[in-house]
């Protein structure tokens, strides 16, 4: 390491510890003695870390002059909004920033390695990141269903891993990739060695993931939103076994979430980001507890708890904390939006829809998957209607079938008084008019190549509504309507944080005043202070316009908050349905308590409230033709709430 | 629209392109002004000769002045190249996305294209050349024709992949017709690889007009392309090498030009790469 | 080192045919004559002298019946000896099928065996290119095995110095030296005379690209490579003891056909208008360069062949597009176009259209030019609707007669006037070769007056041959019989 | 597995079916007639049609076509008109040639632009992205026939390193054979490199941006392993698609190349029999092309599932 440096490279003391602005980029002699001083018990000191984005237009400051450390056997918890610079930190301390075009600004990191060696890693060369990456620092990162690379089995994806950093050789290596897999509690390791990563859920493609971030046995493990894509149960599971091999192993670990019951759940500390800046560090109680800056007070405030409803009836919006400090203005008073005694929108009837499965080398179809079966519910205007279950239960598929985007095998949807399933195509395209979906993905589901303001438009235009200008009005009153500026038209939707392309799918679903809205996890993807404005502002709409609402979801906390009725799937059917107060305050199938067990509660208080926890997958809907599942009537066991009796216990 | 150009031409290689090719199309359109001289006229005595002052480029094996024959030869291979391009795309595009589209239709529009794409050029142009006369208009079907079924393959390929995005299921749910769809979802994620192959089909036609006129089934003699002059010769070239060389410096000097812009018009549709670059 | 046994040939296309008769092209006269032989040939100085025959015929007074002897020593390849009903069943092939034949089977009477070594051919009335048509290698008389004849041909037995050996299309062609040849005890010259298989095998190969044939000269990597692109001769010269340019002076014409039956050039004034419009010597230059390949004459035979004739010449090369207005108002030429047939097949034919044309619309005329593929052309030529003016060339040949076919029947252009017959009976019945010259004025001062085609001038061949193939000849069709390698 | 290779094979039939139908189409509405080549300069159009008439060729188009089709249906596609062989020995002559030569080229113009197209995306906008761009296009824009011709006066008459054509003496080992495919297969695969190279730089940039390469990083992973192991074998799909579709298309395609130096492949063949309306030859050659055509598509599709799991055949 080179010790004499240009002076106009040394960093002044002035800058001091963690405040300051820090212009050059490298690392003072006196800084770097004071942290090779570094207590044993530390395992990562980042120090006025600064990351930049350079581009021809602009140059975005990413992360500003951060600093934080990570103990040995802690848990670090790294909380923020959407673009606060969260992944950019834990991509910066594995120096990949630089791949995805980013710049170090400043700042150190220094690293214990565990040969006891501190390495700054700012400073470290290309060789030197190497080892670093997967011996010392390993990440798992928030896809599981991306992270994996596709052509290769997953026990050559740990395997490799442990070759390059232990030098093991294939049979080894082979052998250890089978043990990590059975320390990560996979059913039937030696089995799923051999498989390719789409052939697991993505429950079992996160386990891999963290078998292989933990292969190397690191001394520092960086999760960066480990649990965000996945089930509640499956989140629950996983978020334990992290906890579990952090003890085991004595790492230090970075969590990054966005999830505050997350946070509660595994954190010792807990920092809070805000664009680019670390606006509050501490103990994640005292931070849960006494919170000092608005923006960390805005959060709490926004994150759901399983249970705040109890003994209400109607959903009530989020009490939202503005960032500068001042109350939200006073929701408006709680009224009933349904109207007592009025006639269903929507009935569904014993609604079946199927997918045959292929079997490629035949071309026949020798299994199915039973997304939807014999589901029944109704709609009433003015209503929500939360449909919540884990992932692949049929939600999607019950939410499309009423759209007809996918063909049923069976049942009714009666629609003013007309059967969609039986109509033909043109008036399906003129029916769409009435019930509008908005998808999952917002990202996904707009358009990258067309402006917003068409995206806004084009239901109009295929409906052949208005003139062109006055399309342009509506356009204009849909952004105000949901909040965004009026210029947001012209732009791509690229150019829009997650929140706010939500924000646009639900002005396009309300272009054409429609009586049914469909929303597929509608905020499942968002951080929880967007997610809670989303949630009042699809409330209000909702009392502006009357709009029927099926909601989607598996987060029961925001479903307890938004709807009046809920209705929960297993497997393609469903096996209770009843008012929201009834099911939530008084569950009666096995599987409902399951999955409001498996919550995160944001309460660091209650963190190690024993949970009954269920091990394994969730049984599949896929059954060979011919096997048809039996359904189990519903019983009435409150009023309004019905329950399927299954003999289930075996079932999980 | 500024903003449009001032991102399409943010890199230094994409807006010289452009100029070249501005600079080629004005010559082209203005061949007349440009190169005054007839690109036909023979002066056998004067064959062969080096480039001077009388003959900027010099004189091909019949005496014709090289120079008038490159700028009017401009006029016909841009516009033969151009037309190629164009109408294979357009053509290649409809049929891909029709056979990516419905799936009913695909097997039996992806056989005959299978069958098109297994005749061999020359084959196809002899044909038609000889059921329709030979002329720059039927030299242009042809190559029309060999190059649709290239255009077809890619552009189904990746209109099945766009078939399954999310936004195309979000354009029916709003109620919208498969044209809508069609036109305005799936054709503008298109744009990438058609563009690719429309650059390709365009250098590709300007030589593949060369071999057609050499075999006789091209365009008439009195039309000077570039492609005829360097196919035609080629033999020459030992002694004049500048017979060859300023119509093949035309020819990829065009190409790589129009390859240039192309990759930066990709870029500049492109809504992730405006981001991130 | 011991001398190679072989010699690589490179030819311009793989044959049409192996057929010596059922194709006048001369690629296939070039291979074949190795393979089979005639009665007669020609002499270095183009004069017939016997092959098979023992000696020359005897002609009855009257001219009609011809009587000729067989060597008898002859072998075919299948081991047999040569008898008089191979020769007769051959030449009835001849006349049957070949497109030569044919045009002498009009004339024919019988063709029979007199004897196993005797054979006779009688005739209507006398004709005098009798001879040179037997003699010709293109559309070749070819005398074959009688038992070998079949159509399509399978099996190639002849008598010549080469026998068939392999052939992979588009590939080789291998011919080997055929050890019972027996051989005339005449000194060789030209086609007639000893002939001798030197070369163990002889490789053709087609190697259509003609610069590529160039190269490969260049590259000493063929013995023989036969017509060269003109401009490739500086190379060639330059080449440093790798290869040896061989020009062959007088090889052939390029002449343009005019269609006499239908259309515009139906016109006989108007034809005559055209050809003084005509610049043929710079035609030449367009499509052969270099002077040293071209000559410019209207007299359609070198001087020292007996049809030397300057009559008609001064129609030829006039270039002079004022007059040729003139002629053409008078002969009422409203502009109509005139549709030039030809093909990029061969560069030069292409070269002097291109050029022709520039010449016509200088006189006025509206030239249309039709560039098709050969295969093409060969065929539209035949349908008077289609064409008024086609390009093409021919070898120049020893024998009026030969060449071009328009001097016969039914050639396309259906040139058939009065003047016509009367000449060309006049000619061909005399069989005396001086009186014969003369007449053959008559005829070249009738086609500078009728204008059935227009004979462009003369042409020489460039080929090259490797240092190490040795005493080879230059001639039409190359033969490489008595070559060695050295 | 056998309703596949069926519906396989039933697609494979429908595109022979479609070309046998095209092709009589096609080289029958063409002008041209192989008799009045075949007979040369000096017939007459009498000669022409005796001749014709020898071949079958005065019958009404439908006759001929049923006549040909039963043929073909027996496994025989008839005789050439000029090379004196049957079409079927015509072919098979031409396979090794072809074959060699394809796989050469192919095998070049892969390892050419798999590897440029690769550089190209890792420094995407850089001057050897520029580079390869330029040299791309050249490729593209260059005609075979100089290419050929430039290459033939380097290595073959300076040098002395190759033939000039042909392929190889008669009876010539399979070294010398392969040996006389160099220069052309360099041709063709310089050529052709041009696409691939284009398609492996897309495909590959496509791929560098995912998840999982950023994945393979984390690991510890070098730089060349990330690249050549994790990222390539994702591109691998669209890069196999125009390496397949390159074969297929230079089986019957690569006239040109094989015209200039002399080689016996399918592309002369077909060429010169379509300039010279060979029809038997035409019609033969082009039905065996486009069977090979559908089974290398068929192969890709194979292949598919080789290089990416995902892909079920
Ligand atoms: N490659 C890039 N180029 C330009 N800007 C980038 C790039 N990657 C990230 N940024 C910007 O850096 C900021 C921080 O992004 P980062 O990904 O760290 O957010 P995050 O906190 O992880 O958010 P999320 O919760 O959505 O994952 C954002 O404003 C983002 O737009
Ligand atoms: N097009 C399809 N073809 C085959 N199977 C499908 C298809 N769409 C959905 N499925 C299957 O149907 C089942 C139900 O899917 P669905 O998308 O409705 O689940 P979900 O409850 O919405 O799950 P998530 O919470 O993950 O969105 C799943 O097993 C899924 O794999
Ligand atoms: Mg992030
Ligand atoms: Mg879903």
């Amino acid at each position: 390491m080179s010790v004499a440096r240009p002076p106009e490279d040394a960093r002044t003391e002035a800058a001091g510890e963690g405040i300051g602005i820090h212009m050059d980029t490298t690392v003072t002699l006196e800084r770097r003695n004071a942290a090779l001083a570094m207590p044993d018990s530390r395992v990562l000191s980042v120090d006025g870390l600064s990351v930049r984005f350079r581009t021809p237009e602009r140059t975005v400051e990413a992360v500003r002059n951060l600093s934080l450390a990570v103990d040995r056997g802690r848990t670090l918890a790294i909380v923020g909004e959407s673009g606060s610079g969260k992944s950019v930190t834990s991509l910066s301390l594995m120096r990949l920033i630089e791949h995805g075009g980013g710049q170090i600004a400043g700042g150190s990191a220094l690293l214990r390695r565990r040969n006891g060696q501190v390495l700054d890693l700012m400073q470290a060369d290309k060789a030197q990141m190497r080892a670093v990456r997967g011996a010392d620092i390993a990440m798992i990162f928030q896809e599981p269903m991306t992270s994996l690379n596709p052509v290769f089995t997953v026990g050559e994806q740990i395997a490799e891993s442990v070759r390059t950093h232990q030098g093991k050789d294939r049979a080894a290596a082979s052998a250890e990739a089978l043990r990590m897999l059975e320390l990560v509690r996979i059913p039937e390791a030696r089995n799923v060695l051999g498989r390719y990563p789409h052939q697991l859920s993505g429950g079992m493609r996160q386990r891999v993931m963290i078998a292989m971030a933990l292969s190397c046995k690191p001394q520092l493990l960086i999760a960066d939103e480990p649990t965000t894509a996945l089930d509640v149960t499956i989140q629950a599971q996983i978020l334990r076994l992290i906890r579990q091999l952090q003890e085991d192993m004595d790492m230090g670990v970075i969590f990054i979430t966005h999830d505050m019951g997350v946070v509660a759940e595994v954190a010792d500390r807990v920092l809070v980001m805000f664009r680019g800046d670390r606006v509050e560090e501490g103990t994640t109680d005292d931070v849960f507890a006494r919170p000092t800056h608005a923006y960390t007070r805005a959060l709490l405030s926004a994150v759901p708890r399983l249970g705040a409803m109890q003994g209400t009836d109607l959903p009530r919006p989020f009490e939202l904390l503005q960032v500068d400090g001042a109350k939200a203005p006073e929701p408006a008073l709680l009224t009933d939006t349904r109207t007592p005694g009025a006639a269903p929108v929507l009935r569904v009837k014993n609604l079946v829809t199927r997918f045959d499965l292929k079997n490629g080398m035949f071309g026949k179809a020798t299994r199915r998957v039973h997304a939807v079966e014999q589901v029944s519910f109704d709609l009433y205007p003015g209503e929500t209607l939360a449909v919540v279950g884990e992932s692949g239960c049929g939600k999607s598929t019950t939410g499309r079938s009423l759209l007809r985007l996918v063909e049923s095998q069976g049942g009714a949807i009666e629609f003013g008084g007309r059967n969609i399933l039986e109509l033909p195509v043109n008036q399906v395209q003129a029916l769409r008019r009435d019930i509008q979906f908005i998808f999952q993905d917002p990202f996904a589901s707009l358009d990258p190549r067309k402006t917003v303001g068409f995206s806004l438009a084009e239901p109009l235009m295929v409906h052949r509504i208005g003139t062109p200008a006055e399309r342009e009005a509506k356009v204009q009153w849909l952004l105000q309507k949901v909040q965004l500026p009026p210029e947001a038209a012209q732009r791509h939707p690229h150019e829009f944080s997650g929140g706010q392309r939500q924000r646009i799918a639900i002005a396009r679903a309300l272009a054409l005043e429609p009586k049914v809205i469909v929303a597929d996890e509608s905020v499942s993807a968002l951080d929880v202070s967007i997610q809670a404005q989303i949630v009042n502002l699809m409330m209000q709409l909702q009392r502006e316009m009357g709009v029927a609402i099926l909601f989607i979801s598996h987060d029961m906390a925001v479903v307890e908050r938004i709807s009046h009725r809920v209705a929960v799937m297993f497997l393609g059917q469903i096996v209770e349905i009843g008012p929201r107060r009834a099911v939530f305050e008084n569950p009666q199938h096995a599987y409902t308590k399951r999955l409001m067990a498996a919550v995160p509660v944001a309460d660091p208080q209650r963190r190690h409230a024993k949970r009954a926890l269920i091990e394994g997958e969730i049984p599949s809907p896929i059954r060979a033709v011919g096997d048809e599942p039996v359904v189990q009537p519903l019983v009435e066991v409150g009023p309004g709430h019905f329950v399927a009796r299954h003999p289930i216990a075996g079932g999980f | 629209m500024r903003a449009v150009l001032t991102r399409l031409f943010r890199r230094r290689i994409v807006l010289l392109s452009a100029i070249v090719l501005a600079a080629i199309v004005v010559l082209a359109l203005g061949a007349t002004v440009f190169a005054s001289a007839d690109p036909n006229d023979t002066a056998v005595l004067d064959r062969l000769k080096a480039p001077s002052a009388e003959h900027l480029l010099g004189t091909d094996e019949l005496g014709r002045d090289l120079y008038a024959r490159v700028v009017h030869g401009a006029r016909y291979s841009l516009s033969i190249a151009a037309m190629t391009a164009v109408g294979a795309v357009v053509f290649g595009t409809l049929v891909g996305l029709i056979a990516g589209f419905f799936r009913r239709l695909d097997a039996p529009i992806m056989r005959v294209v299978d069958a098109m794409m297994s005749f061999p050029d020359i084959l196809l142009a002899i044909a038609l050349v000889a059921i329709l006369g030979p002329s720059l208009a039927n030299v242009v079907l042809a190559l029309v024709l060999v190059y649709t079924p290239r255009v077809a393959r890619v552009v189904r390929a990746s209109t099945l992949v766009v078939r399954e995005l999310l936004f195309v299921e979000a354009a029916r749910a709003i109620g919208a017709r498969t044209a809508h769809i069609l036109w305005h979802h799936v054709l503008p994620n298109l744009l990438s690889p058609i563009l690719v192959q429309g650059s390709f089909i365009f250098a590709y036609a300007i030589l593949a007009e060369a071999g057609l006129s050499f075999l006789g089934v091209g365009v008439p003699p009195e039309i000077p392309t570039w492609g005829t002059m360097v196919a035609g010769s080629q033999q020459y070239a030992d002694r004049a090498f500048w017979v060859v060389l300023f119509p093949g410096l035309a020819i990829i000097l065009t190409a790589l030009s129009l390859q240039l812009l192309g990759d930066g018009v990709r870029d500049m549709l492109d809504p992730k790469l405006k981001k991130a670059a | 080192q011991a001398p190679r046994a072989h010699a690589t040939l490179a030819m311009v296309a793989e044959p049409q045919t192996l057929d010596p008769m059922a194709s006048t092209a001369d690629l296939v006269g070039t291979i074949m004559q190795h393979v089979y032989e005639t009665l007669y040939t020609f002499d270095a100085k183009w004069n017939v002298v016997p092959m098979l025959a023992e000696g020359m015929p005897k002609i009855s007074a009257d001219g009609k019946v011809y009587t000729i002897a067989l060597r008898k020593d002859v072998q075919l390849h299948n081991g047999r000896a040569l008898t008089a009903d191979d020769v007769v069943a051959s030449l009835q092939r001849w006349v049957e099928q070949a497109p030569r034949g044919k045009a002498v089977g009009k004339q024919l009477a019988h063709i029979q065996a007199k004897g196993p070594g005797t054979v006779e051919i009688a005739l209507n009335s006398p004709y005098a290119p009798l001879l040179a048509q037997l003699a010709l290698p293109s559309g070749m008389a070819a005398i074959m095995a009688k038992e070998s004849i079949a159509t399509p041909l399978k099996d190639y037995v002849g008598t010549g110095p080469y026998k068939f050996k392999e052939r992979r299309p588009d590939q080789y062609l291998l011919l080997e030296r055929f050890a019972q040849y027996a051989a005339r005890k005449e000194p060789a010259s030209g086609y007639g005379g000893k002939r001798e298989a030197l070369i163990g095998e002889l490789r053709f190969v087609p190697v259509p690209n003609a610069n590529t044939r160039v190269e490969g000269a260049l590259a000493g990597q063929y013995d023989f490579a036969d017509l060269l692109p003109t401009e490739a001769l500086g190379r060639l010269e330059k080449a440093g003891g790798k290869t040896v340019p061989v020009l062959t002076p007088s090889f052939g014409f390029p002449y343009l056909v005019l269609n006499t039956k239908e259309g515009v050039m139906a016109s006989q004034p108007l034809r005559q208008a055209l050809q003084t419009a005509l610049g043929e010597g710079e035609m030449l230059a367009a499509g052969f360069g270099d002077t040293r390949f071209f000559t410019v004459e209207g007299n359609h035979f070198p001087k020292g062949s007996p049809f030397y004739s300057a009559a008609g010449t001064d129609q030829y090369n006039q270039r002079n597009a004022a007059k040729a207005k003139e002629l053409a108002a008078k002969a009422g030429y409203k502009g109509e176009p005139i549709r030039v047939l030809t093909s990029r097949q061969y560069d030069f034919h292409y070269n002097m259209a291109l050029l022709m044309a520039e010449q016509l619309k200088r006189a006025g005329f509206k030239a249309e030019l039709n560039v098709v593929d050969w295969a093409t052309l060969v065929q539209r030529r035949n349908d008077a609707k289609l064409w008024d003016l086609y390009v093409t060339h021919s070898g120049q040949f020893p024998e009026p007669m030969l060449s071009p076919p328009q001097l016969g029947d039914g050639a396309p252009g259906w040139w058939e006037t009065p003047a016509k017959q009367a000449a060309l009976a006049a000619f061909n019945a005399e069989t005396d070769p001086a009186k014969r010259g003369a007449l053959w004025g008559k005829v070249q001062q009738l086609v500078y007056d009728e204008v059935p085609y227009i004979n462009v001038g003369k042409f020489s061949g460039l080929s090259a041959r490797s240092p190490a193939l040795d005493n080879y000849q230059p001639a039409t069709w190359p033969f490489f019989w008595n070559a060695r390698i050295k | 597995m056998h309703r596949f290779i069926l519906s396989k094979a039933a697609g494979m039939l429908a595109v022979l079916a479609i070309v046998a139908v095209l092709v009589f189409v096609l080289t029958r509405a063409a002008s041209g007639d192989p008799v009045a080549v075949l007979l040369g300069e000096q017939a007459t159009a009498a000669d022409i049609a005796r001749v014709q008439q020898q071949y079958g060729l005065d019958k009404p188009l439908p006759v001929q076509f049923g006549y040909w089709l039963r043929e073909v249906l027996q496994g025989n596609l008839g005789d050439s008109i000029f090379l004196q062989q049957p079409v079927t020995q015509a072919l098979a002559q031409r396979a090794e040639p072809t074959a060699l030569l394809t796989l050469m080229a192919v095998g070049l113009a892969a390892l050419i632009g798999i590897p440029c197209g690769i550089v190209s995306a890792v420094f995407r906008g850089k001057a050897v992205d520029q580079a390869f761009t330029g040299i791309a296009m050249l490729g593209a824009s260059v005609p075979s026939f100089w290419l050929g011709i430039v290459l033939i006066q380097i290595f073959a008459v300076k040098m002395g390193w190759f033939p000039v054509s042909g392929y190889g003496d008669p009876g010539a080992p399979l070294a010398e054979r392969l040996h006389a495919l160099v220069l052309p297969a360099t041709v063709l695969g310089l050529l052709n490199s041009a696409l691939i190279t284009r398609f492996t730089r897309a495909s590959m940039l496509d791929v560098l941006g995912e998840d999982y390469v950023r994945t393979a990083r984390a690991k510890g992973l070098g730089e060349g392993i990330v690249v050549l192991k994790h990222a390539l074998r994702n591109a691998m799909v669209p890069i196999v698609t125009v390496v397949g579709l390159t074969t297929a298309l230079m089986i019957g395609g690569a006239v040109v190349t094989e015209t200039v130096f002399g080689l016996p492949g399918v592309g002369n063949l077909v060429v010169n029999a379509v300039l010279r309306r060979d029809y038997p030859v035409i019609q033969g050659a082009l039905l065996v092309i486009a069977a090979i055509y559908v089974f290398i598509n068929f192969a890709i599709d194979m292949l598919y599932a080789v290089v990416d799991p995902r892909v079920k055949v």
